[in-house]
């Protein structure tokens, strides 16, 4: 499954590549995340919570970022295990500055997920990492506008 | 640990059951009442199917404590003093079955859908076991079967209480 | 119809109540799942979320930490005692649990065994395991590139290749394509589908560690073949085969998937040999979809040759066989392709030509037949449609076409171009009275009428012929074990009988129709001849009820005992009446005098003599036993039409009507033959409208529960209508064949052939089953027939 | 499919069944009829805590018209509207989706607030109501709030309804003379959840006009959507056949599917087309036009 997004934010490159950097803060702002701890500086333990309606399921696993071009892109490698199942992704995060105080945040990924959650799951993958999406990027915004 | 009674062909059990006993693991493995089948476990298929107080549910998707205080008839509480009701005599006589499994579902079915349309038409009864499936005979003999029934109750006029 | 026996005899003719409905209508059936016995323990399975990783670690502690979780069992548990792989019925190996590598989605990964089935549960959902995914080899095509991973380097293999097998004249086939005035081609995809019997398999294992004996409650069709194969699996750690016993009750629905011996089988007899309680395992459906042995996937490069006027003169198929990461397939030929050269189906032609190879991917292993003689469904699709695309080539009526290429009467038998010899058939009027029933010309005029207006309105027509009744010693085997099959008769002295038998129904009514054979040639009343079937302790040996074999095989078996018995009273009459053996003749249920007729002994005094007042010498007794090995194979046939109609706006379809006319030579009980049609029909329908295993590029299946494989309902199956020739088998002692799977075979491209006919003036010549509303209006779409939004 | 295991309380009074969602949160559910939530569980997608069954509290049952409306309990099962001769003669768009719902046995068990309460766009009953521009009464600690139907579905899964509130009634307007409703599904077998499906319910002025319409679709949008831009097109006008077909188009270009199982996005389009205007058809003709 490939997800994608865009989103304009009105925050130089850099102050959100610093943000993105900052694992707290990459936590904060990443919906589901309720913990992220950094063993290196590429690798992350990573605890989500993800809960929709009635569907929950707690996940565990890595978050690898790599390569980073400051401030424009860099790439997230997750691998994420629960009991209903595994999620596997790729994202690349791209910053593009529209200006000084402007910069465009869009990402794409690829996801794959397996077990119960990929059987039982198809007809409401795409609108979950929909909304998880858009609550990323509103979080984003948030943490932004502080 | 709740406590429930559930009368189970017209008798009370009364048991202590983890709340997320299904009803129809409370039928088959605590009262061995090994008539209700389980078939698909997603409320699909209708194997499991008994009557709680005179409705059919697909008893699967039924935990036994949502059962507590009702009456619930499983295919074995259906025939009254060796008199087979008029549905398992279709059932046989327009060879409405074959392998047997879905079977009584099946007709526990078809005892709410006679009981609230006396007098089906062929498209009634097809879409009144849409929740029952046979993977054997086709259903056309099943369609038979209940009209086989449909008309035995109605000139026998079989009063409710006897098959609820 | 043949029948000359009373009602109250019940003999062949007779539609005869069944006798196994009292206990199904009455609850009182005894599935596997109903098996309760003390100190039983429950068995769940940890499977794979992957299609094809690499086992890194396997953490049970947990597991084991809840109480009642008593053990979690491990492919390396098993290899201890050398039974973590097991040999399949195609001579290939399976894993019981894997040690190191996972092949396929969803499958076993280890065995959590509890003191009850919910803790069991539990323990499956608290067992731990680390995998690796690797890249899954998910299609046929792609599993034979180059730089593919080669799935089975266990079988020496270099790459994923698994077979090749051909049959027919290559060279003459290619000569005459070559020359050939019309040849029609085209690609035929039949998907991987599943039998789904509403029952799943599971089963008791009972060992018994004082006398080293195992009883073994299970699902099976093949109870005795199973026995056999647990003794071979597992006699080196002590199952000696007379030691086990193999007991099938009351089975819900087979249709081919509870012939194999699945992992969880032997993890079970493992669990319960290792722990000394019995352990009961109970798929449930999600399992059952995902991890039981498929069906079909066959992907067919068809061809067929003719003059322009339509005379049909050669075939020509290319296959790629998919058979998952083993080849498990639960055929019963000699061929790896099972009866697959039937695909020359019901017309005379010159030459043909087949070949196939089969390939390993990271899919569950199978195939079983779904309801037919292994293959056949595939063959006479590939055929079928054929004949339909060539009728659209030249302009000629696709009814008119098959009428002039069929197989005549006096032909047979007939020796096809692929092999078979065909025993008997009559192809014309079968297809005269299907057209006649459902108005066939009419029908064509409507739909002439309604193109003009833009509406979609079809008519398609299957003529098979199925090859069932497996088989002759000469060609059939499983594991080597030929397959006769075989009937005990025993009479008691008060002229009441109990029969058994090597077979196993699963719905068949072999209680009933065993009966009405036995009581056509005894004359002793059906209603008093108790069948048995399904326990190896008890029942002779035989190679178990699929493929449409039980009548054919058992069937024979039992009209061949009961001969037998009839010469002993034969015998004994010649004596009580003092005459000659060659001045008695038989009427059903007596002997008597010829001239005399005043003079004769009935059934039941003659068995009664056998056992009071036998010829001195005879040995006393009334009780035979057959081991059946039928001269070839039979060959029922059939012809079947369908009018759908289109939405032209949503390619929703509607069966309008659905006639089918088969002819399976003499009938024993009408009614279970009707009964067994109209199942066949909407399982046949299945995998043409409605059925198909999917997954995605990585392997998941997408649609592994009831919510999504899509199982007829009422709604969905039209109401059938049925006919019947009879054409009887010449070599089978009462002239009957196998019915069973006849409507499964027929009925998929009889719906394809009416779909692609509503479309056909669109230009459309083939669409793959199962042919949804969603393929149809793509495909109008495409034909600018309708604008997408 | 074994679920985990849960705590029970089957409250009968709402007070009760209130006060215990504020005693565990986000950790309890609350079960009706169990027909969204028990397949879940079995799947073990879903594991909650605490179970609260209110299926055992009185008087939510109900199916009558009162003060211009016509209120329905939201305890009431599905069957007691297939079998309401009220809603068989005077909502006809209510009877055709409740029979498109599941299945038989389902129905006798599924209840209406269960299906809407459930913020599941797969579900019959929101297109429904959005069409009926129903409203929902929810109780909470601090009494009840009416929630029109517009503001109820937020998103995927996600509706109005906070943690500790039930859902206890639905009220729709009753409809004047004239009008008529049709629900149309596209569904891959009898039970299954709709491909796509058209909820319409409209009223004709004296001039044959259309004075008001509404369109829910099924199962084309995260959240139960409404087929906004149709109805204003429509709404006030002699419905012609083009006008029909333009609302139709809209309503296909406003969903959002997603591909899957059922089919693709343009397909799924295609169909909220065709049935958005057959269904509009069907309740003109119901509407006595």
């Amino acid at each position: 499954m490939t997800l994608s997004g865009t989103y304009t934010v009105n925050a130089p490159a850099q102050t959100i590549w610093d943000m993105m950097m900052d694992p707290e803060i990459l936590a904060r702002i990443t919906p589901a995340i309720t913990k992220l701890e950094k063993l290196d500086d590429e690798n992350f333990k990573a605890i989500a919570e993800v809960k929709i309606g009635p569907v929950g399921g707690s996940f565990s696993g890595n978050l690898k970022m790599v390569d980073k071009v400051q401030p424009e892109s860099f790439k997230l490698i997750i691998q994420q295990n629960s009991k209903i199942g595994n999620a596997a992704a790729e994202v690349n995060m791209n910053m593009k500055a529209l200006s000084d105080t402007q910069t465009e945040v869009s990402f794409t990924g690829d996801v794959k997920l397996s077990g119960m959650l990929n059987t039982m799951g198809g007809r409401v993958i795409t609108p979950v990492a929909n909304m998880l999406s858009k609550q990323f990027f509103e979080a984003l915004e948030k943490e932004v506008n502080g | 640990m709740a406590n429930i009674t559930v009368h189970i062909n017209g008798v009370p059990q009364t048991l202590d059951v983890e709340p997320r006993l299904l009803l129809v693991h409370l039928i088959r493995e605590n009262l061995n009442l090994t008539g209700t089948h389980v078939g698909c476990d997603t409320s699909s298929c209708g194997a499991c199917t008994v009557l709680m107080d005179g409705r059919s549910v697909k008893s699967c998707t039924v935990y036994a404590v949502q059962a507590n205080g009702k009456e619930v008839t499983t295919i074995e509480g259906l025939a009254h003093a060796g008199q087979l009701h008029p549905l398992q005599e279709g059932f046989k006589e327009e060879h409405g079955l074959q392998c047997g499994f879905c079977t009584p579902g099946m007709i526990m079915r078809c005892v709410d859908l006679l009981e609230r349309n006396p007098n089906p038409t062929e498209e009634e009864i097809r879409w009144g076991i849409s929740g029952n499936l046979c993977r054997c005979t086709g259903y056309n003999n099943i369609v038979k079967a209940v009209e086989y029934a449909a008309q035995k109750m109605q000139a026998a006029e079989v009063p409710a209480e006897t098959v609820a | 119809m043949f029948c000359n026996t009373s009602k109250e005899i019940g003999g062949m003719g007779h539609s005869l109540k069944r006798k196994e409905d009292a206990r199904f209508t009455q609850g009182k059936g005894h599935y596997v799942d109903d098996v309760k016995l003390p100190g039983m323990l429950y068995m769940d399975i940890v499977r794979s979320p992957y299609a094809y990783a690499k086992i890194l670690n396997i953490d049970a502690s947990k597991a084991l930490e809840i109480p009642g979780v008593l053990a979690v069992i491990t492919g390396r548990d098993l290899e201890k005692y050398n039974l973590h792989w097991m040999p399949t019925l195609m001579s290939d190996t399976q894993m019981v649990l894997p040690t190191d590598t996972v092949m396929y989605y969803a499958q076993e990964v280890c065995a959590v065994i509890a003191t009850e089935r919910y803790i069991a549960a539990d323990g499956v959902a608290a067992v731990e395991v680390e995998y690796e995914p690797m890249k899954a080899i998910v299609d046929a095509h792609k599993a034979l590139d180059p730089g593919m991973p080669v799935l089975r380097p266990d079988k020496g293999k270099t790459d994923n290749h698994i077979w090749h097998w051909e049959a027919g004249d290559r060279e003459a086939t290619d000569k005459l394509f070559a020359n050939a005035e019309v040849v029609v081609k085209e690609q035929v995809y039949i998907p991987r589908i599943h039998v789904a019997s509403i029952e799943t398999c599971g089963c008791v294992a009972d060992f018994d560690p004082v006398e080293a004996h195992l009883t073994m409650y299970m699902t099976t069709q093949a109870p005795h073949a199973i026995r056999t194969v647990i003794a071979l699996v597992a006699g080196h750690v002590g199952l000696s085969e007379e030691k086990v016993r193999v007991i099938a009750s009351d089975i819900g629905g087979g249709f081919g998937g509870k012939v194999p011996v699945y992992p969880g089988y032997v993890i079970a007899i493992a669990a319960s040999v290792l722990i000394g309680k019995p352990v009961k395992w109970i798929e449930d459906r999600m399992e059952n979809l995902q991890a039981d042995s498929f069906a079909r996937d066959y992907d067919m490069t068809c061809e067929l040759a003719a003059t322009k006027d339509g005379k049909i003169q050669g075939l020509r198929i290319k296959t790629l066989a998919d058979h998952g990461y083993t080849d498990a397939a639960a055929n019963p030929s000699k061929y790896p392709a099972g009866m697959f050269s039937i695909c020359t189906g019901s017309y005379d032609y010159g030459v043909a030509f087949t070949e196939m190879d089969a390939v390993y991917t990271n899919k569950p292993p199978g195939g079983v037949a779904y309801r037919c003689s292994f293959r056949v469904t595939e063959a006479v699709h590939a055929i079928e449609r054929m004949v339909d695309r060539l009728a659209l080539e030249i302009g000629k009526d696709s009814a008119q076409l098959r009428m002039e290429n069929f197989i005549k009467k006096e032909q047979f038998p007939y020796h096809s171009p692929l092999g078979w010899e065909y025993d008997s058939g009559d192809y014309g009027p079968a297809l005269q009275m299907a057209m006649d029933i459902v108005g066939y010309d009419e029908l064509r005029k409507e739909q002439a009428e309604k193109r003009k207006n833009g509406q979609l309105m079809g008519i398609g027509i299957c003529s098979f012929t199925e090859v069932v009744g497996a088989g002759p010693s000469k060609d059939f085997d499983i594991l080597g074990i030929k397959m006769f099959d075989s009937a005990e008769i025993r009479v008691h002295p008060t002229g009441k009988a109990i029969a058994r038998f090597g077979t196993k129904s699963q719905g068949q009514g072999h209680e009933t129709t065993y009966a009405q054979i036995i009581a056509q040639e005894l004359g002793i009343p059906a209603e008093h001849i108790h069948i048995e079937e399904g326990d190896t302790d008890t029942a002779p040996y035989g190679l178990g009820t699929y493929a449409s074999r039980s009548t054919p095989t058992a069937g024979a078996a039992a009209a061949v005992a009961a001969r037998k018995l009839r010469d002993k009273a034969r015998k004994i009459a010649a004596y009580l009446l003092e005459v000659s053996e060659e001045d008695l003749e038989w009427e059903v249920g007596k002997f008597f005098v010829k001239g005399a007729p005043e003079k004769s002994k009935t059934i039941q005094e003659l068995v009664f003599a056998s056992y009071t007042n036998h010829p001195q010498g005879m040995e006393a007794g009334f009780e035979a036993t057959h081991y059946y090995d039928p001269p070839n194979l039979t060959f029922p046939f059939g012809s079947y039409i369908c009018v759908v109609d289109i939405d032209p706006e949503t390619g929703s379809i509607k069966i309008r009507r659905f006639v089918a006319i088969d002819d399976c030579g003499n009938i024993i009980n009408p009614m279970i033959v009707q009964g067994q049609i109209h199942g066949g029909l909407t399982q046949g329908l299945a995998p043409a409208m409605f059925e198909e295993l999917i997954y995605d590029e990585d392997g998941n299946m997408l649609n592994g529960s009831f919510m999504d494989y899509l199982v007829p309902t009422a709604v969905e199956s039209p109401s059938w209508e049925t006919g019947h020739t009879i054409t009887p088998c010449p070599h089978h002692p009462i002239g009957a064949k196998g019915v069973g799977e006849s409507p499964t075979v027929g009925a998929p491209p009889a719906i394809a052939n009416a779909i692609i006919d509503a479309l056909s003036h669109l230009g459309v010549t083939h669409i793959d089953i199962p042919i949804t509303p969603q393929k149809v209006w793509n495909i109008l779409v495409e034909k600018g027939v309708i604008e997408a939004v | 499919m074994i679920p985990q295991a849960f705590h029970y309380e089957a409250p009968t009074n709402l007070e009760g069944a209130i006060a215990l969602l504020q005693k565990y949160g986000s950790d309890a559910k609350i079960m009706s009829g169990g027909h969204s939530l028990i397949p879940m569980m079995k799947l073990r997608l879903a594991t909650p805590e605490h179970v609260i069954d209110i299926s055992g509290i009185q008087g939510l049952e109900y199916i009558h018209e009162e003060g211009g409306a016509l209120k329905i309990g939201a305890l009431t099962k599905e069957v007691a509207l297939e079998e309401s001769s009220l809603i068989n003669d005077k909502y006809p768009l209510i009877a055709d989706a409740t029979k498109m719902i599941a299945d038989p046995s389902v129905r006798n068990l599924a209840t209406v607030g269960g299906n809407l309460a459930h913020g599941d766009a797969a579900n019959d009953h929101p297109a429904v109501m959005l069409a009926l521009r129903a409203s929902v009464v929810a109780a909470g600690p601090n009494g009840d709030r009416e929630i029109p139907i517009d503001d109820f579905f937020l998103g995927f899964f996600t509706t109005a309804l906070e943690a500790d509130e039930i859902l206890t009634e639905i009220r729709i307007p009753i409809p004047p003379a004239h009008s008529g409703g049709a629900y149309l599904k596209m569904e891959r077998k009898v039970g299954d959840y709709a491909t796509a499906a058209t909820a319409v319910q409209l009223s004709l002025d004296a001039d044959g006009k259309c004075a008001q319409i509404g369109i829910g679709l099924t199962n084309v949008s995260a959240a139960p959507m409404r087929a906004s831009r149709s109805e204003d097109l429509l709404r006030g006008q002699v419905l012609t056949e083009e006008l029909i077909q333009e609302a139709a188009k809209m309503a296909a270009q406003d969903c959002d599917p997603n591909p899957d199982l059922r089919g693709s996005i343009a397909y799924k389009r295609s169909i909220v087309k065709t049935y958005t205007a057959r269904a509009i058809h069907k309740a003109l003709e119901r509407a006595g036009a």
